[in-house]
């Protein structure tokens, strides 16, 4: 056992354990990073058929290669469409043509909400972040969301500095009038997956660890998560990334270890 | 309509960047015109309000070179690497000195399809229950008029200069691009003038022969440059590759403020245009940059009607 | 995603469209589905209400055989030639038993976009000072948030079945068009179900060679109808031009009840599709049609990045 | 001059009339029948540089042909740009590019004020007009409006039936002050022609008659208008059609008469 989760990084599993989310899944917007290297794992593994949709414009990309970035010509080539941003945003994501919108963050809480704007006060912040980019969109208006990041103290707190995305707000029955009365498509935040577990949603709206990565503990879990931890009684553990999946990010996918290391 | 518009940067720039100009150089990780950017560092314009959805490396280095005072975006950061370092140095602490105004993607487009349609407002159901409308006052409730509900509203944004790098233009500025396309078209609408580089001049007539190719009209148009691979280190779709090193060279030059103004000094100060630039860079560099083969779109028939 | 959505008019216009349903046959003058108008006379639908910015023959055609309740629309005429005598008939004096909601042109655009981007009303500058929102009081006043004025909304319109004539698509009804546009990209991402019509079925690859091409993704698509001349006496760029003896013979038809009636027994329903409806009219009435000359777009290269 | 004025056919003054109030203009929304070839006929004769735009989505048309109607292959062919409807009324036209709308009409009053929609009382007219089109947009966002259609005292009324497109409202005064309040760009008709003649808009925003066409006659002109007639002090006789303005309309742009008969 020892030997073979050796045989794996921590980053490995984790990108394996959200591409398998994936499973069944339709129409997914992918984000920067992470979900990059997630989804297009997925599309290669457990969801061949999934349309891969990016914000800069694209839907059905083919890339050839992973993806430099958010943008890179190899998202265009071989595509379905590439379209305008004004159309990728109002037709696609905000019309509900979105199954699942991957988001990463700087900060989590209980029940994933999302901050990438800023930490500390917003005026003087002590690290500026990228801010939302398409998050807040794809948050209120993706079906679903899939949250991709690793736990520390520091990203997964008691409350966010600012808000960002907005997740299950103050909790399930909150949220789910606030999404019914203004018409949002979304139902919010569904997987988070880390570098320790995956976790889904109560039905409180609130983080619940499901399943265990091998080599993780909940000791583990526990020390880096600001609030105190729901487990679900039938915990599991992930199962082990196989050597087609571990193939393909390696060879294929990220040869240079710039996600997976 | 057959005047030509065909003019050098330095000549565009001078003409038509004024201090204090509200500029927007657009184009979403692709077509970015660093060429335009390193020519207003370059003529030492002052005071601008830089507007563009991803900052990037080309208005990291523009705020390093201390051209702008206010920077209205939606996503910033060094796309793929990490941060924008010379803007953090602005932004952060209490030596914040940069003015920012804050909006997400689709705010950003809304704003400019806003400005290009003359509209007082673009409505759109991003922000509810966030804190940008708390951080950014210029996101505002508004009631459907149908008793359905609120969504938020953003003004519009009209650049009085925006710059578009292209694939191709005609002399008058009929400009054709594909591949992602981003708000550019928008952003050139809302705009009072419009600048255009492009990697190739091409006739009229070929801009003619696939009308629905067309992404901005010469009507709109004050100048149009000619300087292949005035992209760079972004890229152009079917003409060459993002130059991936750079940006991740660009992370260390510019966490260090002495090697940000040397870089300036070397790269934009030190050189005439964006041929010295290219010639600095070396073919070799370029030639790793093209498309590893062509993919060709294929023609299709729009008929001759008489 | 590979699975083909390919099926003939009658078979698509049997699963997709129903009675009482709002469906929305666009194509402004360019690439109007005359065929699908056919077929579902032929089939005998009822209660519809029709959506088009104009009308046009078709629907003239389709009112005067009785599938309509009600007509959204913004300018009701064929155009080059007059009146729509059908349509007239019961929309004029005591008779009036058509509904009509009547809006501009740009009010028609305005209410599939708000539809296709799910936001409850679009703004636009029209309708200040005219009595259009008397006539139609879901024309609306709407406040500016930023104090500079009142502008126009209208509701978003979402028809249960959009159906839109193209060039070509693949067999996932990835479908690609080029010339007037109009408003079928808006129309359809506002539908529920979506038919495209099609002069040619191509290969996935001949789509995926263009994307910038693409107006309608296979996502949206619930049937793909394969059918060479299925727009006429409208017409397709590049393939054959409009037949305006057509629009002209209806005028006189169009005025005679009885030989209204005729022409529907002779031209649709005593047809089986558009396959005879095509042998019926004739090569040489179709010879007559095609382009005088070919005008090739020319390809463009988007570049191989691996 | 009897001879020479039958040389040609009021249509035809008509529109060689409208087709040089287009001298030096830059932009021109094209409506359909009497403008269209108008337009086309300014095209080629004073306005080489026109550029044509059509509702219909064409902006810098080169027409190999006259157009059959407001939508036509022959205008995307060799166009500058063919583009969605939403981009042409919203970018071109509400965004101000536009600087002349030519419009026709059923019925127009002394200030400009245009009605395209019904003849009698809306909920059942006597006659059900095409309706609006674009030319409620057209009349509010072109820069100035040319309208071209034949006096009669049916069209040309004290009070039209239905207001489709704004013209100076109830007078110049009025109608600035709300266009300037509203942030319209336009600043509504400024050139009426009819088979009898020219007219502009005199500071009250007021139709008057500055030229009268060869073989019109002031009382011709006074019994086929709804309101006191205002003439121009200095009125003019409109130069007759030139031998190239008729040859080109009658060999090129309507061989079959179609519009000027």
């Amino acid at each position: 056992m020892s030997d073979e989760t050796a045989a794996f990084s921590k980053s490995e599993m984790m990108i394996v354990a959200a591409a398998r989310e994936l499973a069944g899944q339709r129409v997914c917007f992918v984000g920067v990073g992470l979900p990059n290297i997630a989804v297009n794992l997925a599309k290669r593994t457990v969801a061949p058929d999934l349309e891969l949709v990016y914000e800069a414009g694209v839907f059905g990309a083919r890339p050839a290669r992973l993806p430099l970035s958010i943008g890179d010509p190899t998202i265009v080539t071989g595509a379905t469409a590439a379209v305008s941003m004004f159309e990728l945003f109002a037709f696609y994501l905000q019309g509900g043509l979105i199954d699942v919108g991957f988001l990463g963050a700087a900060q989590i809480d209980r029940f994933g909400n999302i901050n990438t704007t800023v930490i500390g006060d917003y005026a003087h912040p002590t690290t500026r972040l990228p801010g939302s980019g398409g998050a807040c969109e794809i948050a209120i208006n993706a079906r679903q969301i899939f949250v991709i990041m690793r736990q520390s103290k520091r990203s997964f707190v008691e409350k966010i500095d600012f808000r960002t995305s907005p997740g299950n707000l103050g909790g399930a029955a909150n949220a789910e009038r606030i999404r019914r009365e203004q018409g949002w498509l979304g139902r919010g935040p569904t997987v988070v997956v880390t570098d320790l577990g995956i976790y889904h949603f109560d039905d409180s709206g609130e983080m619940r660890l499901d399943s265990l990565h091998p080599g993780a503990t909940l000791q583990a879990a526990r020390d880096t998560i600001g609030w105190p931890l729901h487990v679900s009684p039938d915990l599991a553990e992930t199962p082990e990334p196989t050597t087609a999946e571990l193939d393909l990010m390696r060879l294929e996918l990220d040869p240079g270890g710039l996600f997976t290391r | 309509m057959s005047t030509s518009k065909v003019a050098t940067m330095h000549d565009a720039i001078a003409a038509i960047v004024r201090d204090g100009d509200t500029v927007a150089i657009e184009g979403f990780t692709h077509l970015i015109s660093f060429s335009a950017g390193h020519e207003i560092i370059r003529q030492g314009r002052r005071d601008l309000v830089l507007a563009r959805m991803t900052p990037d490396v080309i208005y990291d280095q523009m705020i390093a070179a201390g051209v702008a005072r206010k920077l209205i975006f939606s996503w910033l950061g060094n796309p793929g690497v990490g941060g924008l370092n010379a803007i953090r140095r602005v932004t952060e602490g209490d030596h914040a000195s940069l003015e920012l105004e804050e909006y997400s993607h689709f705010g950003m487009v809304a704003r400019y399809t806003a400005g290009a349609a003359n509209l007082p407002f673009f409505p759109l159901r991003s922000y509810f229950e966030t804190d940008l409308p708390v951080a950014n006052p210029l996101i505002r409730p508004i009631e459907s008029p149908y008793g359905d509900g609120t969504v938020y509203a953003v003004p519009p944004l009209k650049p009085d200069v925006t710059i578009v790098h292209a694939q191709r233009a005609d002399a008058n500025g009929d400009t054709q691009a594909w591949g992602l396309l981003g708000c550019q078209k928008e952003a050139a609408f809302a705009a009072e003038r419009v600048i255009v580089v492009v990697e190739e001049l091409v006739d009229e007539a070929v801009i003619r022969a696939d009308p629905n190719r067309t992404i901005i009209p010469g009507l709109i148009v004050d100048a149009v440059v000619v300087e292949p691979w005035g992209a760079h280190p972004s890229y152009v779709q079917g003409a060459y590759d993002r130059d991936n090193r750079f940006y991740l060279d660009w992370d260390p030059i510019s966490r260090d403020k002495a090697a940000t103004d040397s870089w300036l000094a070397e790269w934009v100060h030190g050189l005439g245009g964006r041929a010295e630039y290219i010639e600095k860079l070396g073919s070799g560099r370029l030639a790793g940059l093209k498309p590893s083969a062509p993919a060709p779109s294929g023609s299709v028939d729009y008929g001759e009607y008489r």
